[in-house]
């Protein structure tokens, strides 16, 4: 009986916890880990039409895709474009930020126009950047011709069209990444600037030694999500280019909407999801052991 | 070893009112300067107005010879201690100690030695690895003190250095600092509330009311010749008793209080107003009697409290609405409600106009001598 | 702290010019919306004349207000939903100790690799149990709760000093309140990204209310921008453009409003 | 019948209030003094869905009875998607519109009523609609669903080009080899000869019109289809054919997207381009040059057999109230009448299904102006019926357009035409094989 | 009114070092209790293991007459004055010193009462509206105090609450927080670095070094009679001197730091140890000479240092390798390097064990009477 009060007042704060988590967890367990588990599923049939599971064909549908050219292609673009897209944001985000944290007048104009992509939908930028991209009329190749430059097929030669998309992905996601910087920045603690001015530490070094240092939560947290939603790209695909030329902006999301929702090949979409959701998480994992450990928390 | 001149230098927060208003002052190269003023009275704003934290709205800095009002902090190489320490807190005390070193560019070895030093000095040595979060709180003000001290710039700025350092360390501290800047002739500009560091510390206090300028001097010369009735009671604990008096033209007393009667001397009279005064005595010099005291100088004040310090003893006793206290050395059995014969002289009297607050009379040098040392001419 | 003059110019320019980079392809959109078929053709920056023709042929061809008055609806409820929702877990993950807090964060955080394309499908079937078809709670609830908020609330929550949460436990304040009246009021910066972020990926949110309504009784603006894009037919781009313009001015305007929000939630109380 | 129809929805929406009043007609089979209202889920955006809602708003006008409420629902495949959720159901639209592609996924659901089964309780007279057309939807001799917008590739071209290139503006060239000859012809610096949007259906017009079938069992129009054949003969003709351009230079690649090639041809970046029937007016409007429509081409060794019908048709949900499927009828009937297709095929350049349209005095005075759009008409009309322009029937077509798509971009790339071709073919197999072995 | 108890309470940081370890000590009701000890010794910790923020590691704390070790800190029902303030920043001062009010739900009207009531003692009046940090160092610890005032818990802990304070206001604050904590009866535990707010505030002073407690009594008890050497230093500043000594058999003489010899009462020959000792002696008893000083009681020293402080100067010189220090009133013209003769009474020596540091001989008692009061039987 004592043992038991003893633990029921020790577990004060996780009884707390249930509550406060209640809620998430519900709409977890019904929105996502529940359509995950069926996703699980249905990874290993082969489904019918409606999609529904047909035929129980255990690993086949993995053993299909790991051994596909297609499907390879995909991994590949999908990895070089992560790895085109997130550093290449965060450091332009954070080098606007750096901009937009001085305390000048005027600021919060510049701070508007920065984030302004973020208000964007996907949709509505792709769309832009679709007219901006057009080999006869976009903006692009009108400034090449007009230097005299070769044109570029951006969306149309396969070895530009994921750059073209890295691009116009970069910049649609560099207003989030803006705001999400600008606010650790602002939650730096002014004393800690003033005395390293007084120290003589100059703009760089104090870049360097304190602001990084003290952002590093909120670097952490973007990298992290940068990461998870550069794997994660569909939107821009699908108006941009479907996944051409030649499959080459073919990445794994697209691929797997391609196969779920145009080919009803649920299946073989599962599995997709299914080695996506464990390349993600491998990154992730890595991402929390190398990374949390530079994070310096107050 | 640089001048730190204010012209005219005043700073306003709101744009409204001033927190600083016209200071003039001029710290000598290689001078220990020591600010005080109650809280919020301005010492932190003009410090960090003279590291460059905050723009001066008004009047003149100069650093060395040069103007120095828009120079950028970096370049002003001086260095700093802050009233609320501002550690890196994702730096160990080591790395916070050299980190001005390492702007710098001083090599990693002598860093070391350097920081190894001054920690040696602060008692920081065993903490050298450890975060600030995970410190006391008087050692995190070591460490910001640490830091200042390393960086060994012309000039040094410290905002209440020692307030969270015990008695002992603080006495060491404060001669290690005294030795330090001497040593390097740094100039020197120092907060304090307590009242041995500005009496023991400084080559010249300032004392600061409400942004303004009251007094500045050598400081003993303050503490016995005070501008003002503010300085009087600000510097001294306790505080100099002041009291409204007026000038007895026929019994040539002075009327103190409308309670005590004190006979001036006759070469005193001339210079007293003729209208109502304010007079000010020390508690040190409202002594005991002892059995040659003349009974016409003795007054009887009733007790209302006793604080027994261990070698000396303050109560307090009521003068009309003013609170008086006396301070005797020693350990007195005091209780709260005897009465207390007291005595005084009209020589300790201070005695400051009582519309413009100036010092019309000064108390005489009380400078003992010891008996067997000579007089110096 | 103050700058030098030249130090001043040298980020306004950048800031100038780097923001004109930023911003050029609405300020793009923003010309086309005001030109002719052969004129987009043509691709000219500016329009030759600014007429609104476009514009009317927006509002006229769609209910265009009552879109905009759902998305408003829909993006605000998502946004204070997941306020609400991320915030709770958020203040569970740093402040209360329990055990396996690290396992369920992680467990958070992993549903955010689900690539959401793969739920889509059970999600509507769950909707359609749930007879949520049509109705605001089914274009709102699901998104409550998201991991990214919870995961950024939480980095935010970590930076909160403790003495913060110490001064309040020993104010004798409850857990809630803490949370409520320290926690939220101080994390203002945060809660103002998050809440952002939720009411603008909500607003351009397409395929999901799409998939869940069937008629226009709770439709969303981005369905609307999609109807005016035709497939086979040729579309007119300068009714698309003009139709993105008046999707993208609400957003705008709440992220500057927010911006200023923020300024002034800083000005106010940066944490020691 | 009214309640069981309405009996789903209803306990939802009075438990909550918010979605309550529109959610609330479709629910309702009846309401307003008994009026039949019933819902017809759509595809069409832009200019497409303004027409439908006149002619909607036409029919609710005409009679009393009931009530039609168009409702957009996303692209083709978003719609198709939705419907999978209700398919079956009580909730389901009353009229969908389904791709051409998703004719044998219909069929084969059970979410649908084929037409076929009206027509003859109404003895409803097919042979005013267009036989070309009608074609397309009949499977084993019977329709399953009515068609509604239907268009065909034609071939578009710059007349000012031709003439400044010195052919003969009037006289598109008609063969392959034809084509090849004018690319080379009309190349210049800025402007390419010939191109063709990466999609699909324009490969599969092309096989078609050389009489060539796209998949076995006669285009699985007598049994499921189990082996692609469009990597015969035929489609390698038509790879030779772009290759050879492509090769030469003459060929110009505006990728996947309509509105791209299509700024091109009007930018005078490509002088001859496959477009749809549908897409005609626009080009014409768009351009600042004279534009010339033709067939589109052949190859030499072949006869022209003609075009398969592109574009959707609408489908009769199963399992729904029967007032509500009379009530789909009229409407469906209501909409082939010869009023009601010429207004159709002027706003947005499908064809009429019932060709009495054309001799509407409308129709007749947009002709005079713009004779390009009788082409598209004479095109569909001068095709030679057959399995090959019947258009193939199986249920994987949008994976396997996906394939084709893929191999017209390698091919672009340099890749050997038959090669390219043969990999398309062969995901096209395995897709079918699955969609066969899965299929109950 | 609330006991507090600590049975055998230890902790430590990392599992490895207890940087309190075993403190026994009860806390009455109502007591005013003040807790001193070097910078780093424990004292915050301590008050925050009472205040339930840190985990006892070791040990039984009793608050009341319950156990408490697992009491959330919002059941404890006290107030507690962080070093660093723990001001919440979103909130103005007023807000900020409702605060405990408010989630008491006590009636706005009441609540601004007592805020305007506390402010107005503390004189922040003129702030109410302000974030914190928009204020002084010394007004934002003015807040953190007002802050734990008002909620009038019958537990108060405060962690140096004065230390950015001035000597006045100080003085003020002094007098004010011992008349709130005796006239609602708090329980109260403070802790300074003060030596004055710790001889006058306490009850009882408790001295913590290095974790373990060296002593705890009356704060005049503990000047006079300190436990071990440590005590002695720690309190009462400048610091007793201290030096080894040994006992001259023959001369009957002590003889200090090998220097000094003072000639022992016949009396006291019994009770001191043969071996050598540790003798101390507060500079205040380090008297100047008079006419009437006995030469052979007169030593020489020769001055190292010398502080003047206004009404006492504080001069250094070395014993041996000690450097000793010597309090005379007033003040003095001594120049460094003059050789002073300084006198010193055996009654006035306290003498330590040398090995276990025990007070052996107490000094005698000072306590002085005022003449014309009779002395209390
Ligand atoms: N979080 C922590 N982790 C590890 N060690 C700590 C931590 N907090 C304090 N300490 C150490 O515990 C010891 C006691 O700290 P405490 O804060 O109680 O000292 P204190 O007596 O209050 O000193 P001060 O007068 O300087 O405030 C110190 O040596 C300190 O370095
Ligand atoms: N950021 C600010 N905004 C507005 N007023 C301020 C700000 N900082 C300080 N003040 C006000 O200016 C006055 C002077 O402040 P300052 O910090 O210089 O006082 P101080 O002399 O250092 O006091 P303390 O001894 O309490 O530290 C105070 O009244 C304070 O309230
Ligand atoms: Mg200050
Ligand atoms: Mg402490």
């Amino acid at each position: 009986m004592t043992r038991f009060a003893h633990f029921w007042r020790k577990s004060v704060d996780g009884r707390a916890a249930i509550l406060y988590l209640l809620p998430s967890v519900i709409l977890f367990s019904v929105f996502v880990f529940y359509p995950m588990f069926r996703t699980i599923y249905l990874s290993f049939f082969l489904t019918d039409q409606t999609g529904n599971a047909a035929i129980m064909v255990g690993f086949e549908n993995f053993m299909y895709l790991l051994g596909s050219s297609e499907f390879q292609n995909s991994m590949k673009a999908t990895g070089l474009f992560v790895l085109y897209t997130v550093p290449i944001t965060i450091i332009l985000a954070l080098f606007f930020a750096l901009l937009a944290n001085e305390k000048l007048k005027g600021i919060g104009f510049f701070r508007t126009m920065y984030s302004s992509t973020m208000g964007i939908s996907v949709a509505a930028s792709s769309v832009i950047w679709l007219f901006m991209f057009n080999p006869s009329i976009g903006m692009f190749n009108r400034l090449l011709s007009v230097f005299d430059f070769p044109q570029i097929q951006w969306l149309l030669d396969p070895e530009w069209a994921l750059i073209s998309v890295a691009i116009s992905t970069i910049w649609m996601n560099l207003g989030f990444s803006f705001l999400i910087l600008l606010g650790g920045l602002q939650n730096i603690d002014e004393h800690l600037y003033e005395s390293s001015r007084i120290d003589g530490a100059g703009y760089f070094y104090r870049l360097r030694r304190i602001t990084l240092p003290m952002l590093s939560p909120t670097l952490f947290f973007i990298i992290t999500i940068s990461l998870i939603n550069a794997f994660q790209t569909f939107g821009q695909i699908d108006i941009l280019t479907k996944g051409g030329p030649s499959q080459s902006t073919n990445l794994i999301v697209y691929s797997i909407y391609r196969e779920a929702f145009i080919n009803y090949q649920f299946g073989t979409a599962s599995a997709q999801a299914v080695i996506l959701f464990i390349i993600i998480l491998i990154v992730t994992i890595l991402q929390f052991k190398l990374g949390e450990r530079r994070v310096h928390y107050q | 070893m640089k001048r730190v001149e204010l012209i005219d230098v005043s700073k306003s927060y709101d744009k409204q009112v001033d927190v600083i208003s016209n200071i003039n002052v001029t710290i000598e190269p290689g001078e220990f300067f020591v600010l005080v003023g109650p809280s919020g009275c301005g010492k932190s704003t003009m410090l960090r107005m003279i590291a460059g934290l905050e723009e001066i709205t008004g009047g003149t800095l100069k650093i060395g010879e040069k103007v120095a009002n828009n120079l950028s902090p970096n370049k002003r190489d001086l260095s700093m201690v802050f009233q609320n320490y501002a550690l890196y807190p994702h730096l160990t005390v080591q790395q916070n100690i050299t980190f001005g070193l390492d702007v710098k560019r001083m090599k990693k070895d002598e860093q070391h030695k350097k920081a190894k030093e001054v920690a040696e000095m602060l008692g920081l040595t065993d903490y050298l690895d450890r975060k600030p979060r995970e410190l006391s709180g008087g050692q995190r003000q070591r460490v910001a003190l640490a830091r200042a001290i390393v960086s060994e710039t012309p000039i040094c700025l410290m905002d209440e250095p020692l307030s969270n350092l015990d008695a002992k360390l603080r006495a060491h501290m404060r001669s290690e600092i005294r030795r330090i800047q001497k040593s390097l002739g740094i100039t020197m500009i120092y907060v304090t509330h307590d009242q041995v560091e500005a009496m023991t510390m400084g080559d010249r206090i300032m004392i600061l009311h409400e942004g303004k300028i009251q007094q500045i001097g050598k400081p003993i010369d303050i503490y016995n010749y005070p501008a003002n009735p503010f300085v009087a009671t600000f510097i001294g604990s306790p505080p100099m008793n002041l009291a409204k008096a007026e000038f007895h033209e026929t019994d040539k007393q002075l009327i103190i209080g409308s309670e005590f009667k004190l006979n001036v001397p006759a070469e005193e009279i001339g210079k007293l107003p003729r209208t109502s005064m304010t007079i000010g005595v020390r508690p040190e010099n409202l002594y005991p009697t002892t059995p040659e005291t003349k009974e016409e100088d003795t007054f009887h004040v009733e007790v209302t409290n006793v604080e027994i310090l261990g070698n000396e003893t303050i109560f307090s006793f009521k003068l009309g609405k003013e609170e008086w206290m006396a301070k005797w050395g020693g350990q007195w059995h005091i209780d709260i409600g005897d009465s207390l014969p007291v005595h005084m002289e009209f020589e300790s009297l201070s005695i400051f106009d009582e519309q413009s607050g100036e010092l019309i009379k000064k108390t005489i040098d009380y400078g003992k001598y010891v008996s067997n040392k000579e007089v110096p001419s | 702290m103050r700058m030098s003059l030249l130090s001043k110019i040298w980020i306004y320019f950048l800031l100038l010019v780097t923001s004109a980079f930023v911003f050029f392809p609405v300020l793009y959109a923003f010309m086309i919306s005001f030109m002719t078929g052969p004129e987009i053709i043509q691709g000219k920056f500016f329009p030759e004349s600014i007429n609104f023709e476009n514009y009317t042929k927006v509002f006229s061809r769609l209910p265009l207000m009552n879109y905009l008055l759902n998305s408003f609806i829909v993006s605000a409820s998502v946004m204070l939903g997941q306020l609400a929702v991320c915030s709770m877990a958020a203040y569970a993950f740093v402040f209360l100790k329990f055990k396996g807090r690290d396992f369920i964060f992680f467990l958070f955080i992993s549903t955010m690799m689900i690539p959401w394309e793969a739920t889509m499908i059970p999600n509507v079937f769950t909707i359609r149990k749930l007879d949520w078809f049509n109705t605001y709670q089914g274009l709102t609830l699901p998104f409550f709760a998201l991991a990214f908020g919870t995961f950024l609330l939480r980095q935010h929550f970590l930076t909160i000093p403790k003495e913060l949460h110490e001064a309040s436990q020993i104010a004798g304040l409850s857990r809630f309140a803490f949370f409520w009246r320290v926690v939220l009021p101080v994390s203002k910066t945060s809660l103002v990204t998050l809440g952002a972020y939720g009411f603008l990926t909500t607003w351009n949110m397409y395929l999901w209310p799409l998939l869940i309504t069937t008629n226009q009784s709770v439709r969303t603006v981005q369905i609307g921008l999609k109807q005016l894009q035709s497939q086979e037919i040729a579309t007119e781009w300068g009714v698309v453009m003009a139709g993105v313009i008046v999707v993208i001015i609400p957003t705008l305007l709440l992220l500057f409003l927010g911006q200023k929000q923020l300024q002034k939630g800083l000005s106010q109380g940066a944490l020691k | 019948s009214n309640s069981d129809s309405s009996s789903d929805n209803n306990d939802s929406s009075s438990t909550n209030d918010t979605s309550s009043n529109s959610d609330g007609n479709k629910e309702s089979g009846s309401e307003e003094a008994g009026k039949v209202s019933i819902e017809f889920w759509h595809a069409m955006s832009g200019t497409g869905q303004e027409s439908i809602d006149a002619i909607v708003k036409g029919f609710n006008e005409s009679q009393d009875k009931y009530e039609v409420k168009a409702e957009f629902q996303g692209s083709y495949e978003e719609s198709l998607t939705k419907l999978r959720g209700v398919g079956g159901t009580k909730d389901a639209p009353a009229i969908t519109q389904v791709f051409e592609v998703g004719t044998k996924y219909m069929i084969d659901s059970g979410y649908i009523e084929p037409m076929q089964k009206f027509i003859d309780e109404d003895n409803y007279d097919l042979s005013q609609l267009e036989e070309n057309i009608l074609n397309y939807y009949r499977v084993d001799g019977e329709l399953y669903s009515m068609p509604f917008n239907s268009s065909t590739p034609v071939m578009i071209y710059n007349k000012d080009a031709f003439e400044a290139a010195g052919l003969d503006p009037e006289k598109a060239p008609e063969t392959f080899a034809e084509v090849i000859d004018a690319a080379a012809k009309l190349k210049t610096d800025d402007m390419y000869g010939f191109s063709m949007l990466t999609y699909g259906w324009f490969f599969e017009q092309l096989v078609a019109t050389q009489g060539g079938l796209y998949v076995n069992e006669d285009n699985g129009r007598s049994g499921d289809a189990t082996e692609a054949l469009f990597n015969g003969p035929e489609g390698l003709n038509v790879f030779n054919f772009l290759d050879t351009m492509n090769k030469a230079g003459t060929f110009g690649n505006f990728g996947t997207n309509w509105d791209d090639i299509r700024s091109a041809f009007a930018t005078e970046k490509v002088a001859m381009y496959m477009d749809s029937s549908a897409g005609v007016a626009g080009a014409i409007t768009n351009a600042p040059f004279e534009v010339g429509v033709a067939y589109i081409p052949h190859a030499d060794e072949v006869q022209r057999n003609g075009v398969v019908i592109g574009g959707a048709s609408l489908w009769m949900s199963k399992g729904i109230a029967e007032e509500e499927q009379e009530a789909a009828w009229e409407f469906m009937k209501y909409m082939t009448t010869p009023e009601v297709q010429a207004q159709w095929h002027l706003d947005t350049g499908y064809f009429a299904i019932n060709p009495a349209a054309y001799d509407e005095q409308i129709v007749k005075d947009k002709w005079e102006e713009f004779p390009q759009y009788k082409v598209t008409v004479d095109q569909l009309q001068d095709t030679v019926p057959g399995l090959a322009t019947q258009g193939a029937l199986i249920s994987v077509f949008p994976e396997s357009r996906q394939q084709i798509v893929t191999a017209l971009e390698e091919l672009y790339q340099g890749k050997d035409p038959q090669e390219v071709l043969d990999k398309a073919a062969e995901g096209t197999n395995r897709a079918m094989e699955i969609a066969n072995k899965t299929k109950q």
